[in-house]
C-alpha cells in the first residue's frame, strides 16, 4: 500500500484564506445562538472584522513573499500544490477582500428604505400571504445574507488561486452557490427577485457542469489535474490531442459564463436587474475579478503551451463580447439591464488584455505584461462598478428604486452631487481621460497590440466607441431631458453607502490621474506560478 | 511657469463652481483676467529663437513612460495667447445671457468655460503625447456641457452628437498612441516624451497606419469636408460665446495636432497622405462656402464659413512650402480673431431680434449703425478684405498653393469668391433693406458691448497692416517643421 | 476504459440536451445532476486508465458540490415554485426585455 | 470484475421471483368488479380526486432530505478516512476534526431554527 | 494529491478466496441465500406470532404443521388467491415496479455476508459467502438504500393520501435513521481498517468489536429499529393513523412481496450486526478452547444464525413490549441524539486510536482536537430546543389559493415611520400569467 504524505499546510500564507472561512463559520454560529436582536450589529461587525483581517494577512503575506525556486515567479504553493499564493493571487485577494468591504458597507445600509435592508423579511414566505406580513411587521431581515457573502468570498479567493482543475471547481462553486441565494433575496421585487435566482442557479450549474466535464477530460488526458502536470504533458504532448482541445473548450464554456462572455452572457442582464442591488455591486465586481484570476492561470500556467489552440478562440469571443455587449447595451431601458451589458463588453476588453504576452522574458524592458494590464483594468473595473451599483441603489421613487433609465431625466437638478458622481464612474467605463477606465483601456490595448493581436484592437477600439455613446446617453439623459412627473428621488443614505460611493469614486479618479502606484504594484505581483 | 498658466484656470473653475452665484461672475472673470495677465508674462519671456521653451518634466507614469512635459514653441505660444485673450471677451459676452431661461445658469457657464480653458492651455503646451491626449479627450467634458447646458433648443442632442464625434476621433487617435507606444517599446525603453517619439525612426507603412489614426482625429477637431457634420448643428445650438470657445480654440487643436504631430512626427507618411489631404482640404474650403451662401440661421452660417476657413489651413500646412506653413499658422490667429467677432456680433444681433433666422431680420443698420459696422467689418475680414488680417493668411496660403500645384490654388482663390458673395449677401439680408414691421427696432450695442468687441476689431485691423511680430514667432516653428519634414527652405515670405 | 468514457459522453449529453429542451425547472436540474454523475463517471474511468486516484477523488468532490446545488437548486426552485405556483422555466419570463 | 457476478446471479434469480409473483398474482387472483373497491381508501367516505394539496407535500420532508445528504456526504468522506486512518494518524484526526466541526456549525444553526422540529 | 492509495491495494488476504468459483458454485450458492432467505422469512413470521402470543399470554398459530409452523406458508398461499386489486388513482406502472423495487435490494443484500470461512463445497474449496468487495458494507447500505425507492414509489403511485403520507414517512425516517446507522459503522471500519465484510469478521477474532465498541453497537441497534420501520418506531404503518401506510393500497402477492421485504431487511439488519460487532459466524470465546472444530467446516453457520436469531427475538420482544414513539419524538431521537451522539463517538474513538497508535503524542495537537470536540459538545448542550426560533423555519404550510399576481407583491400598512416599504410599484407584470389549476399538474411532470 502506497506510503501516505502528509501534505504540508502552509498556515500563514493560508491565513487571509482560513479567517474568511472560519468568520463564514462564525457568523452561522451567531446566526444561530445569537438573540434577533443582536444579530445585524454582530454579523455587520463579524464580517467587516474578519475582512479586514484578511486583508492585513494578504499584506502581511505579501511583504515576505519568497521568489519560487525558478526564480520567474514569486509565492509559494500550498496543501501539496493545490492552491499557488503567488504574486496575482495575493493581488486579487487584496482586490476582492476590498470590494467585499464596500459590499459588507451595502449590505448593512439601511437608510434607504426607511429602517430596513434591501432583502427579505422573509425569503420562505410567499408575498401575500399571512406569514410574509407577520415577517414584515416584525421586521425580520436575513442577516443570514453576511456568512453568505463571507462564504462567497472565501470561493472568490480560493477560485484564482487554485492551482488543479479539482480545487479550482471546488473554489467555482463555493463562489457561486451562496450568489444563487444572494440574488434571491430581494425585499421588493420579490418575484423578479426569485427568477433571476433560478436562471441564475439553472444556467450556472449548467455552465460548471461544463466546466467539469471539461476537467475530466483534460485529466484523462494529462493523467493529472495539477496544473504544472498538465503544462508537461502539454509540452510533450502526450494522449490524443482531442481529448485536449476538447476539454479546454468545456474549460472554458465554464469560465466565460462566470465572466459573462458571449455568447454566455445570457444570464448577465436577467441576474443584474433582479437581484438586490448591493449584492448586484459586490457580485458585478467580485465575481469578474475572481473569476479572470482563474482564467489567466488556467490559461497561462496549464495551458500556456498549448497557446495556439485557445488563442483564436479567445480572440473571435473578445470581439463578440465587446459588440454584443455594446450594442446590446444601447438597446436597453433599465439601467441595471444597461450596466449588465455594458459588464459584457468590458469583459471583451479584459479578454483582449487576456490575450497579451504574459511572461517577462518576451518583453521589452519596461514594457507592461498583459497579467499587470488585466489586474490594473480589473481594480478600475471593480471600484467603478461597485460604485455605480452603490448610486444606482440611491435613486428611488415611490415604488422604491427605480432604475427605468427615463425616470432619471432631471437627476442632474434633482441631486447635482449623485449625478455627477454617477456620471463621473460612467465616463470611467467609458474610458475618458483623467479615469482610471481610460489608463485600463490604454494598458490592456497595449499589451495586446504589442502581442501582435492588432484586429482585436481595432475592434475593441470602434466597439468603445459605440459604448462611449451609451454612456453619454445615460449622461444626457441625467442633465439635459426634462424630468416625467414629479422626476427621481434621491434617498439620502447613511455613512456605509456614502462611504462606498467615495471611496470608488476617489480610487476611479486617483487610478486616472496617478495610476503609476498599482501599476507597479501589479507589476511586482508579477508573474503566477507555473 | 505653464503649469501656472493650466492651474489659474482650474482652480478658477473649482472656486466658481462653489461661491455664490452673485460673486461667481466676477470670481470668474477674475481668475479669468489672472490667466490673461499669467499668459502674457510667458509670452515675455519667450524669445523668438524658436524651439521648445518654458520646458519642465516629471515623470507621471513609470510604467508607461508616461511623462508630465510642458513647453511651447511659436505655434504654442500664439495658441495660448489666443486663447487668453479670448476666454475673457466670452465671458464678457456672457455675462447676461449665461443665465437666460432655461440655461444651467451663470455660474455654470463660467466654472465650465474656464475649465475649458485650463484643459485647452494644457494641449496647447503639452509636450507628452499621452499626457497631449488626455487633456485633449478631456476639454470634451467642459465643452459638452456648455453645449449641452446653454443654448437654444435641441442642444442636448447637438451636445451628444459633438461628443459622440469627438470620442471617436479620440479613440481612433488612441489607437495610434498606443501604437506610438508599442514602437517606441520595441525600439527599447518605452516613452511617450515628443522629442524621445521624434527621434525614433518608423518603417513607413506603421507610420501611415499612425498616421490615419491622428489624421482623422485631427480631421474631426478642425473639421474636414467628411467628418465635419458636428460643427453646423453645435453652433446652431450652442450660445455665440460657446462657439467661440469652440471654433476659435477647440478647433485649433486640431490644425495644431497636425503640425505637431502628423508632421513633427509622422513626416513621410504626411507626405505620403499629401494628395488625399489637400483634395479633402480644397473639399471643405468649396463645400463650406456654397452650404454657407445657402443658409437662413446666421450662427450656422459662421460655423460653415469656418469649415472653408480651416480648409483653407490644413491646405497651408500641407503645401509644405514655408509660405504655406506661415500663411496657416498666421490664418489660425487670424481666424479666431475674426470668427470671435462674427459670433460675438450675432449674438448681440440675435439678442435683439430674438431669432436667429436671417429671413426674419433687415434693416437693421437703420436703428442700429455701430452694430451693423462690426457686422459688416467681421464679415470683410471673413471674406478677406485687404487691410484686414485674414487677408495676409489668405493671400500666402493661396500663394503657396499656386506653388504645390496651379489647379490647387485657383480652386482656392475661386473660394475667395465664393466667401465675398455670402459675407456680403449676409450683410444685405440682415442689415439693409426695409426696416421689418411689427417688431421692435433692434436698438444699438451698448458701451459694454462694444467694450467686448472692439479689443478684436482693433486686433484685425492691426495684424492687417502689421503682421510682423506674430511671423516672427511663426517663421522658426515652421522651419523646424518643414526641415522635420525634408523640405527645401527657402527663408520666410512676408 | 474508452466504453466508459464513451458512455459517460452519452450521459453527459443527454443531460444537455434535457436542459435546453425541458421546461420544467425540476426536470432541468435533474438534467445538470445527470451531467454532473457523468462527469463523476468519467473522472473514475480516467483515474482507473491512469492508475492514479485522482479521478477518484475528484468523483468525492464532485459528489459533494453535486449535493450542495441540490440543496440550493431545491430551496430555490421551492420558493419560486410557491410564489407562483408552477415550476416552468416559461413561466420565469419577467425578465425578457 | 468477478467479485460481483455472483451478485448478478443473484438479483437475477430475486428479480425473477419477484416478477413471478407479481404476475402471478394478476393471473391467479379472481377478478370481481367494484366501483368502490377501485377507488383509494378512505376510510368509506367519499375518496378525494386527488391526494391532498394535488401531491404535493410538507416542505418539512425537504428539509429532512437536504440535511440527509449533506450527513451523507459526511459519511462518504468519514468511511475511507476511517479504514485509511492508522496510515494518517495525527493528521487525519485533526483533518477530520475540523472537517466534522465545520459540518456541525452548519447542524447546530439548522437545529437552533427548528429545521429538526416536527409537530 | 494521492492521499488514497489505489483501490486495488486495498486487498488482503482473505479477499483472495474470491471470484474463483466457478458458474455452478456461483449458481447453487446463490440459489440457496436465496431459499434460505425465503424460508427464513416463514419462519421468522410464525416465530414472531408464537413469541408475542407467549407474551401476551396466548396461543398463536398451532394449527397447520407441527406448531403450526406451516401458518406463514398458508397465509402465503392464501395471499397468492386474493384479487390483485390496482386502484383507479395509481400510477400503473410503477405502483406495479415499487413491489419488485422493495424486494430484491432486500435478497441482494445478502451477497456479501459472511455465513461461514472456507469449506468443502460439493467437492469444491469455497468460502460460505457468495463474494465480497473491498467496499462490501458500503455496498450493503447503497443496495438497503435503493430498497427505500420501492417503499416511496409505492407509496406515491398509490394515488392516496394515506399511502402517500405513509411512503413519505417511512423514507424520512429510513434516510434520518440510516444516517445515525451510517456514523455508527464508521468506529468499526476504523478499528477493522477496511468494509469488506469477510475482513471485518476476520478482525474480530480476538475481540468482538460490540464488546469494544458499545456506543456504536448501541446505537447500530437503535438506527437497525427504525431502519426497518419495526415497532417501536413502525410509524409508516401507523394503523391508527395512516391504516396500512405505504402499502394500504396494496393486495395479494404485491402486498405479500413487501412483507417478504420487510422480514428479509429484519434479517439483514440483524446479520449486518452480527457480521460487524458480534465477530460474524466465529463460535463464542471459550467454545473453540473446548472444542477446536468449532470455526471449521459448516458449524460456523450454526453460530451465525445463532447469533442471527438473538437479535430477531430481540425484534420481537421490543414489539411485544414497547407502544409507539410520536413522530417528533421519533425524528427528535434520530437527529437530536443518535447522530451528535455517533458523531462525537467517533471523534472519541479515532482519538484513541491515535494515542494508543503512537505513544509519546503530541500533547499540543490532541488538546487542540480535544478543544474543538469539547466546543462542539458544549454548544451541542447549550442548544436548547430553540425557544421561539422555531417560528422562523416554519414555512408557511398553508397553500391558500391566491394569485400571487394580484398586484405582484404583498402590500403591508404605512409604518409609524411613514417610510415607504414592502410593495413595489406593480410592474409589467399586473396581469396574471399561470392559473392555480394549471399548476397542479405541472409539477408532477
Amino acid at each position: 500500500m502506497t506510503e501516505f504524505v502528509k501534505p504540508s499546510v502552509e498556515y500563514f500564507e493560508l491565513w487571509p484564506l482560513l479567517v474568511v472561512f472560519g468568520v463564514a463559520c462564525l457568523g452561522v454560529v451567531v446566526e444561530a445562538f445569537a438573540p434577533r436582536g443582536a444579530r445585524y450589529v454582530a454579523q455587520v461587525v463579524l464580517s467587516l472584522g474578519g475582512l479586514v483581517a484578511a486583508l492585513v494577512g494578504v499584506v502581511l503575506v505579501a511583504r515576505d513573499v519568497q521568489t519560487y525556486d525558478d526564480g520567474a515567479a514569486r509565492g509559494v504553493l500550498a496543501i501539496g500544490g493545490t492552491i499557488a499564493i503567488d504574486g496575482p493571487s495575493l493581488f486579487i485577494w487584496g482586490l476582492v477582500l476590498a470590494l467585499a468591504i464596500g459590499g459588507v458597507l451595502l449590505f448593512a445600509e439601511r437608510h434607504l428604505d426607511g429602517g430596513v435592508s434591501a432583502f427579505a423579511g422573509q425569503a420562505s414566505a410567499v408575498p401575500g400571504t399571512d406569514a410574509e406580513t407577520a415577517a414584515i411587521a416584525a421586521n425580520r431581515e436575513h442577516t443570514e445574507v453576511y456568512p453568505l457573502m463571507m462564504f462567497a468570498v472565501f470561493g472568490m479567493m480560493l477560485f484564482p488561486a487554485a492551482n488543479d482543475l479539482l480545487t479550482m471547481f471546488v473554489g467555482l462553486e463555493v463562489l457561486s452557490l451562496p450568489l444563487y441565494l444572494l440574488s434571491g433575496l430581494a425585499r421588493r421585487r420579490r418575484l423578479l427577485s426569485q427568477e433571476a435566482a433560478l436562471k441564475y442557479f439553472l444556467l450556472g450549474a449548467f455552465s460548471s457542469g461544463f466546466f467539469l466535464y471539461g476537467a475530466a477530460l483534460i485529466y484523462g488526458y494529462a493523467g493529472s489535474m495539477d496544473f504544472a502536470a498538465i503544462n508537461e504533458a502539454v509540452r510533450n504532448d502526450v494522449g490524443s490531442s482531442s481529448l485536449l482541445l476538447i476539454g479546454t473548450g468545456l474549460l472554458s464554456v465554464g469560465l466565460l459564463f462566470k465572466v459573462g462572455a458571449v455568447p454566455f452572457q445570457a444570464w448577465t442582464p436577467d441576474v443584474y436587474q433582479g437581484a438586490p442591488t448591493p449584492v448586484t455591486a459586490f457580485m458585478a465586481a467580485g465575481t469578474k475579478v475572481a473569476a479572470f484570476g482563474a482564467i489567466m492561470r488556467l490559461f497561462y500556467v496549464a495551458l500556456g503551451a498549448d497557446r495556439w489552440s485557445w488563442q483564436p478562440m479567445l480572440w473571435i469571443i473578445a470581439v463578440l463580447s465587446m459588440f454584443v455587449g455594446a450594442a446590446l447595451a444601447i438597446t436597453q431601458s433599465d439601467i441595471k439591464r444597461l450596466l449588465a451589458y455594458s459588464s459584457v463588453a468590458h469583459t471583451g476588453f479584459i479578454l483582449t488584455g487576456v490575450l497579451g504576452l504574459q511572461a517577462t522574458d518576451q518583453l521589452a524592458l519596461g514594457e507592461i505584461s498583459s497579467v499587470q494590464a488585466v489586474l490594473f483594468y480589473l481594480t478600475t473595473y471593480g471600484f467603478a462598478t461597485i460604485g455605480a451599483f452603490a448610486v444606482v441603489s440611491l435613486v428611488r421613487d415611490s415604488g422604491g428604486e427605480t432604475t427605468a433609465i427615463d425616470r432619471w431625466a432631471g437627476l442632474g437638478k434633482e441631486s447635482p452631487v449623485v449625478a455627477a458622481v454617477f456620471a463621473f464612474f460612467l465616463l470611467a467605463m467609458a474610458g475618458i481621460p483623467l479615469t482610471s477606465g481610460f489608463v485600463g483601456k490604454l494598458a490592456v490595448f497595449s499589451v495586446a497590440l504589442a502581442a501582435g493581436a492588432w484586429p482585436v484592437v481595432v475592434a475593441a477600439v470602434i466597439a468603445s466607441i459605440v459604448a462611449a455613446f451609451l454612456y453619454i446617453r445615460v449622461i444626457k439623459v441625467m442633465y439635459f431631458d426634462e424630468p416625467v412627473g414629479d422626476g427621481p428621488r434621491v434617498a439620502y443614505p447613511s455613512v456605509l453607502t456614502a462611504t462606498t460611493i467615495a471611496v470608488g469614486a476617489a480610487v476611479t479618479l486617483a487610478l486616472g490621474v496617478l495610476p503609476g502606484p498599482v501599476l507597479d504594484l501589479a507589476a511586482v505581483a508579477g508573474e503566477f506560478i507555473r | 511657469m505653464l503649469t501656472v498658466l493650466i492651474l489659474l484656470p482650474l482652480v478658477g473653475a473649482v472656486v466658481t463652481a462653489f461661491v455664490p452665484g452673485a460673486l461667481a461672475r466676477l470670481v470668474g472673470l477674475g481668475f479669468a483676467a489672472a490667466t490673461l495677465v499669467a499668459g502674457i508674462a510667458a509670452a515675455t519671456q519667450y524669445d523668438a529663437g524658436g524651439g521648445m521653451q518654458l520646458t519642465e518634466t516629471h515623470t507621471w507614469i513609470e510604467a508607461l513612460g508616461v511623462h508630465y512635459a510642458l513647453g511651447v514653441d511659436g505655434l504654442g505660444l500664439l495658441m495660448v495667447l489666443l486663447t487668453v485673450v479670448l476666454v475673457p471677451i466670452v465671458l464678457l459676452a456672457g455675462w447676461r445671457e449665461s443665465e437666460a431661461e432655461g440655461n444651467g445658469g451663470a455660474k455654470a457657464f463660467f466654472a465650465w468655460t474656464l475649465a475649458l480653458e485650463a484643459m485647452s492651455l494644457a494641449v496647447f503646451t503639452a509636450t507628452d503625447v499621452l499626457l497631449f491626449y488626455v487633456v485633449f479627450e478631456a476639454t470634451l467634458i467642459p465643452a459638452y456641457f456648455l453645449i449641452g447646458g446653454f443654448g437654444r433648443a435641441g442642444r442636448g442632442r447637438a451636445a451628444t452628437k459633438f461628443l459622440i464625434y469627438q470620442l471617436a476621433g479620440g479613440l481612433v487617435m488612441l489607437a495610434s498612441v498606443i501604437g506610438l507606444y508599442v514602437v517606441s517599446a520595441n525600439s527599447g525603453t518605452p516613452s511617450f516624451l515628443l522629442s524621445d517619439l521624434a527621434a525614433l525612426d518608423i518603417d513607413p507603412i506603421t507610420q501611415r497606419w499612425l498616421f490615419a489614426g491622428f489624421f482623422i482625429a485631427f480631421a474631426i477637431k478642425a473639421p474636414m469636408f467628411p467628418v465635419h457634420t458636428w460643427l453646423a448643428d453645435t453652433t446652431e445650438k450652442a450660445t455665440p460665446g460657446t462657439s467661440v470657445l469652440l471654433v476659435c480654440i477647440l478647433d485649433k487643436i486640431g490644425t495644431f495636432g497636425m503640425l505637431r504631430f502628423c508632421l513633427g512626427l509622422l513626416p513621410d507618411a504626411s507626405q505620403w497622405a499629401t494628395p488625399v489631404v489637400v483634395v479633402l482640404a480644397l473639399v471643405s474650403i468649396i463645400y463650406g462656402a456654397l452650404v454657407a451662401i445657402g443658409q437662413d440661421d446666421v450662427l450656422r452660417l459662421i460655423g460653415l464659413t469656418s469649415l472653408s476657413h480651416f480648409g483653407f489651413i490644413v491646405l497651408g500646412i500641407f503645401v509644405f512650402s514655408s509660405t504655406g506653413g506661415t500663411g496657416a499658422i498666421l490664418y489660425m490667429v487670424n481666424h479666431g480673431i475674426a470668427t470671435a467677432l462674427m459670433f460675438l456680433v450675432a449674438g448681440f444681433l440675435i439678442q435683439r431680434t430674438g431669432t436667429a433666422s436671417i429671413r426674419a431680420m433687415g434693416g437693421v443698420e437703420k436703428t442700429a449703425p455701430v452694430l451693423a459696422g462690426f457686422f459688416l467689418v467681421a464679415g470683410l475680414a471673413a471674406c478677406g478684405l485687404p487691410g484686414l488680417s485674414p487677408f495676409v493668411s489668405e493671400l500666402m496660403v493661396i500663394i503657396a498653393a499656386f506653388e504645390h500645384h496651379w489647379l490647387v490654388g485657383s480652386v482656392a482663390v475661386l473660394a475667395i469668391v465664393l466667401a465675398a458673395f455670402y459675407a456680403l449677401w449676409m450683410y444685405q439680408r440682415t442689415m439693409t433693406g426695409p426696416a421689418l414691421t411689427g417688431v421692435a427696432p433692434v436698438v444699438d450695442l451698448d458701451r459694454r458691448e462694444v467694450g467686448i468687441v472692439a479689443p478684436l476689431l482693433l486686433a484685425l485691423v492691426l495684424f492687417g497692416f502689421y503682421p510682423m511680430p506674430l511671423l516672427d514667432v511663426i517663421n522658426p516653428v515652421v522651419h523646424d517643421t518643414l526641415a522635420g519634414v525634408g523640405v527645401a527652405q527657402e527663408g520666410g515670405h512676408q | 476504459m474508452t466504453e466508459y468514457v464513451v458512455l459517460s459522453a452519452i450521459l453527459f449529453t443527454i443531460g444537455c440536451v434535457g436542459v435546453l429542451t425541458r421546461r420544467n425547472a425540476l426536470v432541468v436540474f435533474m438534467c445538470v445532476e445527470l451531467m454532473l454523475n457523468a462527469c463523476n463517471l468519467a473522472f473514475v474511468a480516467f483515474a482507473r486508465q491512469h492508475g492514479n486516484l485522482d479521478g477518484q477523488i475528484a468523483a468525492f468532490f464532485v459528489m459533494v458540490v453535486a449535493a450542495a446545488e441540490v440543496v440550493i437548486g431545491l430551496a430555490i426552485i421551492m420558493t419560486i415554485f410557491r410564489t407562483r405556483r408552477s415550476a416552468s422555466v416559461d413561466d420565469a419570463s419577467l425578465l425578457k426585455y | 470484475m468477478e467479485l460481483y457476478t455472483p451478485i448478478l446471479a443473484l438479483a437475477l434469480i430475486a428479480t425473477g421471483f419477484a416478477v413471478f409473483s407479481v404476475i402471478m398474482s394478476a393471473v391467479v387472483g379472481p377478478k370481481r368488479y367494484n366501483r368502490a373497491k377501485l377507488d383509494s381508501y378512505e376510510c368509506g367516505i367519499e375518496p378525494t380526486p386527488q391526494p391532498v394539496g394535488g401531491g404535493r407535500f410538507p416542505v418539512k420532508y425537504f428539509i429532512t432530505a437536504m440535511l440527509f445528504i449533506v450527513f451523507d456526504i459526511e459519511i462518504i468522506f468519514l468511511y475511507p478516512w476511517a479504514v485509511h486512518f492508522d496510515a494518517m494518524r495525527l493528521f487525519g484526526l485533526v483533518e477530520m476534526v475540523l472537517f466534522i466541526a465545520t459540518v456541525f456549525v452548519a447542524y447546530a444553526y439548522v437545529w437552533r431554527r427548528g429545521g429538526l422540529d416536527w409537530d | 494529491m494521492s492521499i488514497l492509495p489505489l483501490a486495488s491495494e486495498l486487498t488482503k488476504t482473505p479477499l483472495d478466496q474470491f471470484g474463483q468459483d466457478p458458474w455452478w458454485v456461483i449458481a447453487l450458492k446463490a440459489f440457496f441465500i436465496f431459499l434460505i432467505l425465503v424460508l427464513l422469512t416463514l419462519f421468522n413470521i410464525w416465530f414472531e406470532r408464537r413469541v408475542v402470543a407467549r407474551m401476551q399470554h396466548r396461543v398463536g398459530p398451532n394449527v397447520h404443521g407441527p406448531f403450526g409452523l406451516l401458518q406463514s406458508l398458508a397465509d402465503g398461499v392464501k395471499l397468492a388467491l386474493k384479487e390483485d386489486i390496482i386502484p383507479k388513482a395509481a400510477d400503473k406502472v410503477v405502483f406495479l415496479l415499487a413491489p419488485v423495487i422493495a424486494t430484491v435490494p432486500a435478497f441482494i443484500t445478502w451477497a456479501v455476508i459472511p455465513l461461514g470461512p472456507e469449506v468443502n463445497f460439493f467437492g469444491h474449496r469455497t468460502p460460505l459467502q457468495l463474494t465480497d468487495m473491498p467496499v462490501a458494507v458500503l455496498f450493503m447500505l447503497a443496495i438497503a438504500s435503493i430498497g427505500i425507492y420501492g417503499i416511496v414509489l409505492g407509496g406515491w403511485s398509490s394515488g392516496s393520501t394515506y399511502s402517500l403520507l405513509g411512503g413519505l414517512r417511512s423514507s424520512a425516517q429510513m434516510i434520518s435513521y440510516e444516517v445515525a446507522m451510517g456514523l455508527a459503522l464508521v468506529a468499526v471500519f476504523l478499528y477493522a481498517g477496511s468494509m469488506s465484510t469477510s475482513e471485518i469478521v476476520f478482525a474480530q477474532d480476538r475481540l468482538w468489536f460490540g464488546l469494544i465498541l458499545m456506543p456504536s453497537f448501541v446505537i447500530y441497534m437503535i438506527s437497525m429499529v427504525g431502519e426497518t420501520n419495526r415497532a417501536p418506531f413502525d410509524l409508516p404503518e401507523a394503523e391508527g393513523e395512516l391504516v396500512g401506510g405505504f402499502h394500504t393500497e396494496y393486495s395479494s402477492l404485491k402486498f405479500a412481496l413487501f412483507f417478504l421485504a420487510e422480514y428479509i431487511n429484519l434479517a439483514t439488519v440483524s446479520a449486518i450486526a452480527t457480521t460487524l460487532f458480534l465477530g460474524g459466524w466465529a463460535a463464542p470465546w471459550g467454545v473453540e478452547n473446548v472444542w477446536d472444530g468449532a470455526n471449521s467446516g459448516y458449524w460456523p453457520l450454526l453460530w451465525f444464525f445463532g447469533k442471527v436469531f438473538i437479535f430477531i427475538f430481540m425484534f420481537v420482544w421490543l414489539r411485544g413490549s414497547l407502544p409507539r414513539m410520536r413522530y417528533d419524538q421519533f425524528m427528535a431521537l434520530g437527529w437530536k441524539v443518535l447522530i451528535p451522539v455517533s458523531l462525537a463517538w467517533t471523534v472519541a474513538v479515532a482519538t484513541i486510536r491515535v494515542i494508543s497508535l503512537e505513544g509519546n503524542i503530541n500533547r499540543t495537537y490532541l488538546v487542540a482536537a480535544i478543544a474543538v470536540l469539547l466546543v462542539v459538545t458544549v454548544a451541542l448542550m447549550f442548544v436548547g430546543e430553540g425557544k421561539g426560533e422555531e417560528a422562523e423555519a416554519e414555512v408557511e404550510e398553508r397553500e391558500e389559493p391566491h394569485d400571487a399576481f394580484a398586484g405582484g407583491f404583498p402590500v403591508p400598512p404605512m409604518p409609524a415611520g411613514g417610510a415607504v416599504r414592502g410593495a413595489a410599484a406593480p410592474l409589467s407584470f399586473a396581469t396574471g400569467r399561470t392559473t392555480v389549476t394549471a399548476s397542479a399538474e405541472e409539477n408532477h411532470e
